[in-house]
């Protein structure tokens, strides 16, 4: 039992953990901050890869701006669950067919994925990762969707925009 | 001059389109214009009458229409027997006009009035002039329709406007058989022309079951026009028109065209199976019969005419049977003119009494001098009392039923006659003598006395043109070509039965009715019981064949909504509630969407991880 | 290439019906006027083709531009003697139809502008020679026409609306199939009607798609029991689409029974001719038999369509050129009739609010003449002889007496039937007594006149001279009918 | 020495709980924030067969980065809808709104 493993075993414990707090509980104030402490563990999954750049992306997008975007989204609407959690439903009542689909969803992927031989590479996981070069890829050969994803995110911006904007 | 004989029926055509154009300006003058044209006709009909006096014929054709190999033509056919047809037709048609003048004097649509009696004039004028069947089919189908239209032409009523429904569809029901007689005659000769067919059926190539068909066929239609039984039920209705009109059409001209139709393809009877004719003796000697003696039940003195005429045409589809194709003609000539003068005679009574009830009528001799005195002469001479015209005629049909050696239609037909001189001098009688019952009664004018004065005429003396101690002048005139005549030899035998069928009826009647030595009602009575046939079965079953008609087309009216839309709107409605079924899934709750989505790729992952990764 | 004169005969209501749309709706009389010059331009130039068509040329002012080589379609329009009464019956109608439209007051632009469309489509589908030209014809008849009883028709528009489209479209996409059957399987690439017919496609594709055809046509024909979406269609329908209706649309259904079916695939109509005969007889019939009984004028004309129809699916189906004369005959003569029975019943209804046989009667005392009109158009339905309903008929029997007897001989009990209903009719409708609150009804006025009296005029002009019309049909139909002969 | 089958599984679970959360949650931002852990699920995947197979392009993690990118679009123009709708119906409960019908 390697530290890398302990590690994962804990960190995939919390992430879990985490998820099905965000689904199950009627706080949605309770359900971001465990989104909060969900998105930084995946950030420490990522760690783990040696993908440090990417933890701090992922730090910094999801358990930062995407939290904090979520947070002003609960100020601005009322919702009808209580802090205290009491009263109206915060599930549909699909509750129990979503269950089962998920359930099932989940024993076709294990079913379909765990049997697979992946070609798993001789070096990893132990290659450092290099923003140096990460960047250097980028904008090589992504040159064109990067440039695209960018776009996407103007366009996404504008129209985010417009239509949270009030109508006079 | 033959060649122009279109021109006598082109002008009541002319005629008809003026006075139609004009309609209401004309008025009363409508009938200077059809009279015009039909008497221009009748000095034309006798120059072509003189024309064919040798025995010559004519014909000339132009073509009307053509279709692939079938060429359709129009043209004339004049021979003795068209052109004395042209000649009662113009003469008669003349008559009943000028008498039309007085009898239809205030009617409000007179000018229409004239116009659909040139428009039957016309009609008829073509089909006696026609050179094949198809035209003669035509024209028939024309001169029905002027029936139809003049019948209901107080169309305000109800009784008028059914009998002129009536009258047109049983006509047409016998037409139809006159129509498949037509389509089987030119399927087997792709020829409708006289001459033609003629030729054809003397060859011998058709079979004589195809010509039995097309004899039968032909006579279907003969019978419908000449209310032969058992469709000789229109006829008495019709008497629901104006009685010029009944002179006109139903006595004089149109219902004869029957028998003219049956004499016009006479070879094709004579070609085929004798079953063919005796098919027409027999129900002609029937209809004979069976008329006289409903006749005899008659209170109505235009239907007491009107089921006179359906005896005397079913005598000359009789005569027509027994093989006497001249004797039938003549008869028709005779019976144009007599049984013409004895409508119109009935029509002035009408006019003047005011009445259709003989029964109401009586003693108007003294009132209507003329009208009665030219009336009996009709009388004497339908009876068949010589010399008048109807004693000939009758004759020759007896002789050749004798020389026939039928003699059970020889003997249905002297009772018949018989039966005719009684029913006609029983109407005498009542109508004429014995007390004055109406003290209002007069004599119609002078415009319709003179058409009667004219009539009787020919009523009286025609006969003596084919009189045999005469030299069957008449006879010899019309016969068939190529058929040798035998100069017949004065049967005095025959003369001397039917002359006393005729006093036994007259003084049978005399005595009934002149006297009033016994009660008339208790024979009358007796024999009325004969007409069951006629009310109460022919008419019975051609309303209960309508009631049935109507219900059954009730039923498939109810079928067509029901069922053949009912599967229709079914198909529609079966995949409508699919649809709305299905449409439901669509409720719109985005969460349902992304489960069916969710579980839609489970099982598309897993079918595609059997098929294709397996 | 001479000026193409068919393509101007389709395609000018086309002009004509855009122009409308740059009015403004309130110009309605404008609106009017233009519909009918635009329907009248064509009438004009089928006389035009009329006098220029030689009887025995074939196929004449024929434009043909290719339109797609590797398909092998292409915009290709003829005329021959079965299309021209068509055509000539078509614009004629069209210029009758505006007339009678004339009273229309609501939406009147659209109106105008969906019934020159019609009009195209109708055009098209007469002097189309490529099956997808004539597809494409055939499908523009119908929107407009949807849109036409479904807006301006009577309680039930909707749902008869909806009826007929669908039931024509279902009719039109088994045709379509046929048409690709034929094009796939014909051995020759290519859409032309002419050089399909005349090249002849193997016997057992023949069977198969003479189905295909038939249904597609026996919808619009319609021959029972495909019928039911007709007196539906009639009864909503406004007058005028009545008359087009009737006139002309039943008539595309046997046109293509002719144009197609005998030549394309005239083996397998040899052989299924007694169920196409068996069919027809019956609705000869059952339309007649049912006319009988029909309460609303409109129906009943509808039913005697049926009717009247059936005779010219037997004369297809006897096979003979005397026959197929009658049947072309008989589809100009009861478009030119039943176009007059529905303008009259139009014209009493917009006087007497009612289609009802039984609430009318009398009508010969207020309006001898539309009722006189009306007795005319009645014998000539029944076919009176010296009127264009006899001719036809009689051709059809005899043609069908020679190939097929009984038929001929079952049907010819329709036309007793037939007298009967339309007898009946008059009976109830024009004789009789006038009810009071008709007292103040006025005769036709001169608007009306004009639309009847060209009908008038045709159904006697053919009824006594049928070679005026015979003349161009005859030798179309030798060249057409390859069956008997 | 973790096997890469452990974060295939591991992402696999993660992803199944969101889709529970988008099925079954009413709250329309809670539906939102499911989403993002099935985003972070995949992911998750990405970088891990990056790490394991590809090490050397690092194809995952560039992945990973556009993936990142358009799901902070998505939450945006997502968040934006819900207020929106929030604006016009006064809730954010997704089985209110059924404006997706036919």
């Amino acid at each position: 039992m390697s530290g890398q493993l302990l590690a994962f075993w804990a960190l995939s414990f919390v992430i879990l953990s985490g998820a099905l707090y965000i689904v199950m509980t009627k706080n949605i104030m309770h359900a971001v901050f465990m989104h909060l402490l969900t998105m930084s563990m995946i950030a420490a999954v990522y760690g783990l890869l040696h993908a440090d750049f990417m933890a701090a992306m992922q730090v910094l997008i999801y358990a930062g701006a995407v939290t904090a975007m979520v947070v002003f989204a609960l100020m601005l609407t009322k919702s009808q669950s209580r802090p205290d959690g009491a009263g109206i439903a915060v599930d549909n009542q699909q509750r129990g067919a979503s269950f089962l689909t998920a359930a099932g969803f989940l024993a076709v992927v294990i079913y379909v994925l765990v049997p697979q031989k992946w070609a798993v590479h001789e070096a990893a996981p132990v290659v450092k990762s290099d923003v140096a070069a990460m960047g250097a890829i980028i904008f090589k050969s992504y040159i064109l969707p990067f440039e695209v994803i960018s776009v996407i995110l103007l366009a996404a911006l504008i129209g985010v925009i417009v239509l949270a904007r009030k109508e006079d | 001059m033959a060649q122009y004989a279109w021109v006598i029926a082109v002008m009541p055509v002319l005629a008809f389109l003026i006075i139609l154009f004009t309609l209401r300006r004309i008025k009363e003058k409508a009938a200077y214009v059809a009279i015009a044209a039909t008497g221009a006709g009748l000095l034309l009909s006798l120059g072509v009458l003189a024309t064919v006096w040798g025995g010559r014929i004519f014909t000339y054709q132009t073509t009307w229409l053509t279709a692939g190999k079938l060429t359709l033509k129009i043209g004339m056919y004049i021979d003795p027997l068209a052109a004395v047809m042209l000649v009662v037709v113009t003469t008669v048609s003349l008559l009943v006009q000028i008498y039309s003048i007085g009898y239809m004097k205030g009617e409000k649509r007179l000018s229409w009035y004239y116009a659909a009696v040139s428009l039957f004039t016309a009609s008829m004028l073509s089909l006696v002039i026609a050179n094949n069947f198809l035209q003669l089919y035509i024209s028939w189908e024309l001169v029905g329709l002027c029936s139809y239209l003049l019948i209901g032409f107080w169309y305000e009523k109800k009784s008028a406007s059914s009998a002129a429904m009536k009258a047109f569809i049983i006509t047409r029901i016998g037409d139809v058989g006159f129509f498949l007689g037509l389509a089987l005659l030119f399927v087997n000769t792709h020829t409708f022309d006289f001459s033609a067919v003629r030729q054809i059926v003397a060859a011998g190539s058709l079979g004589a079951g195809t010509l039995t068909a097309i004899a039968l066929l032909f006579f279907a239609g003969a019978a419908g026009k000449s209310a032969q039984f058992p469709l000789h039920v229109w006829l008495p209705d019709a008497m629901e028109g104006p009685t010029p009109v009944s002179a006109l059409i139903h006595a004089a001209t149109m219902v004869a065209a029957g028998v003219y139709l049956v004499a016009r393809s006479f070879f094709i009877f004579e070609a085929a199976h004798p079953a063919a004719l005796q098919v027409v003796a027999g129900i002609g000697a029937f209809t004979a019969i069976l008329a006289a003696v409903i006749a005899v039940t008659m209170t109505d003195i235009k239907k007491v005419l009107a089921y006179s005429t359906i005896s005397q045409l079913g005598f000359m589809m009789a005569a027509l049977g027994v093989g006497g194709y001249t004797a039938a003609i003549f008869h028709l000539t005779t019976h144009a003119f007599f049984k013409a003068l004895l409508f119109l005679g009935a029509g002035s009574v009408i006019h003047g009494a005011g009445t259709q009830n003989i029964y109401e009528m009586g003693g108007l001799l003294k009132k209507m001098k003329v009208t009665g005195w030219t009336f009996l002469i009709a009388t004497l001479s339908i009876a068949g009392i010589v010399p008048l015209s109807g004693f000939w005629s009758k004759d020759e049909i007896l002789t050749e039923a004798a020389k026939s050696g039928n003699y059970i239609i020889l003997g249905v037909l002297l009772v018949t006659a018989f039966l005719t001189a009684f029913y006609m001098f029983r109407l005498y009688f009542v109508v004429f003598t014995g007390p004055v019952r109406d003290e209002h009664a007069h004599e119609s004018p002078a415009v319709m006395t003179y058409p009667l004065l004219i009539l009787a005429v020919p009523a009286a003396l025609l006969g003596l043109a084919g009189s045999p101690l005469l030299g069957n002048w008449f006879t010899k005139f019309i016969a068939l070509p190529g058929a040798e005549h035998i100069a017949a030899a004065p049967d005095y035998l025959m003369m001397g039965l039917s002359t006393a069928a005729a006093l036994a009826g007259i003084g049978f009647s005399y005595v009934l009715y002149g006297r009033r030595a016994v009660t008339a009602w208790s024979v009358v009575n007796s024999l009325s019981s004969f007409s069951w046939l006629n009310t109460t079965f022919v008419d019975k079953t051609i309303r209960d064949g309508l009631r049935v008609t109507l219900g059954i087309s009730n039923g498939l009216a109810r079928f067509d909504t029901r069922f053949v839309d009912g599967i229709v709107n079914g198909v529609g409605g079966v995949i409508g509630t699919f649809s709305r079924y299905f449409s439901r899934a669509n409720s719109g709750f985005i969460q349902r969407y992304a489960m069916r989505f969710v579980i839609a790729f489970m099982l598309l992952a897993v079918a595609v991880y059997f098929v294709l990764v397996r | 290439m001479s000026f193409p004169i068919l393509t101007a005969i389709v395609f000018f209501p086309l002009i004509g019906a855009l122009v409308t749309l740059f009015y403004k709706p309130e110009q309605v009389r404008l609106i009017k006027w233009t519909a009918l010059l635009a329907s009248i331009v064509p009438l004009a130039l089928s006389i035009i083709v009329i006098v220029g068509f030689h009887p025995g040329g074939g196929v004449q002012f024929a434009e043909r531009v290719l339109w797609s080589k590797t398909i092998g379609a292409s915009y290709y329009l003829g005329i021959d003697g079965l299309s021209l009464p068509m055509v000539f019956l078509s614009a004629l109608l069209s210029v009758i139809a505006v007339i009678a439209s004339w009273n229309i007051s609501v939406k009147t632009k659209g109106y105008f502008a969906l019934l020159l469309l019609l009009e195209v489509g109708m055009l098209g589908v007469f002097v189309a020679l490529d099956y997808i030209l004539f597809y494409i014809f055939w499908e523009l008849v119908l929107l407009p026409m949807y849109f036409l009883i479904g807006i301006w028709g009577g309680k039930r528009r909707e749902y008869a609306a909806l009826k007929f489209f669908l039931y024509t479209l279902a009719g039109s996409v088994i045709m379509l199939l046929a048409i690709l059957a034929v094009y796939f399987n014909g051995g020759a690439k290519t859409f032309d009607i002419l050089a399909l017919a005349a090249k002849g496609i193997p016997l057992g594709l023949q069977h198969i798609v003479f189905w295909g055809f038939f249904l597609g046509f026996a919808v619009k024909v319609p021959i029972f029991p495909f019928h039911t979406w007709l007196p539906d269609a009639h009864v909503e329908a406004p007058t005028a689409i009545s008359v087009l209706l009737a006139g002309v649309l039943l008539k595309m259904g046997t046109y293509g029974f002719i144009r197609v079916i005998l030549t394309t695939t005239p083996d397998a109509l040899k052989e299924y001719a007694w169920i196409m005969a068996t069919l027809a007889v019956i609705s000869i019939i059952y339309g007649a038999l049912n006319a009988m009984i029909q309460k609303d004028l409109k129906r009943m004309i509808a039913y005697s369509s049926i009717s009247h129809m059936g005779y010219v699916v037997l004369g297809i189906a006897s096979g003979t050129v005397i026959g197929t004369n009658g049947a072309i005959m008989q589809m100009f003569s009861h478009g030119l009739i039943t176009a007059l029975l529905f303008l009259l019943v139009g014209f009493i209804y917009e006087r007497t609010h009612t289609r009802n046989i039984s609430e009318l009667g009398g009508l010969l005392n207020k309006t001898p003449v539309l009722a006189g009109i009306l007795c005319f158009a009645s014998f000539a339905s029944l076919g009176l002889p010296g009127l264009s309903g006899f001719i036809a008929e009689f051709l059809v029997l005899v043609g069908a007496y020679s190939s097929l007897p009984w038929f001929a001989v079952i049907a010819s009990g329709g036309v007793v039937i037939t007298a009967g209903y339309l007898l009946w009719m008059l009976q109830r409708v024009v004789m009789g007594a006038l009810p009071d609150k008709y007292a103040d009804l006025l005769d036709a006025t001169p608007r009306e006149m004009l639309a009847l009296v060209p009908l008038v005029v045709l159904v006697l002009v053919v009824g006594l001279y049928p070679e005026s019309v015979l003349g161009f049909i005859n030798h179309s139909v030798v060249a057409l009918v390859k069956v008997v002969g | 020495m973790v096997p890469l089958q452990y974060y295939i599984i591991m992402s696999a679970i993660l992803f199944t709980i969101g889709i529970y959360g988008v099925l079954a949650r009413r709250n329309a931002i809670l539906v939102l924030l499911s989403v993002e852990i099935m985003f972070n699920a995949v992911n998750i995947n990405f970088m891990a067969f990056s790490a394991y197979i590809t090490p050397a392009t690092m194809v995952g993690q560039i992945y990973t980065i556009f993936a990142v990118a358009s799901g902070a679009a998505e939450i945006g123009i997502g968040l934006a809808i819900i207020l929106l709708i929030y604006r016009g119906r006064e809730t954010v409960n997704v089985d209110e709104v059924n404006m997706l019908k036919w």
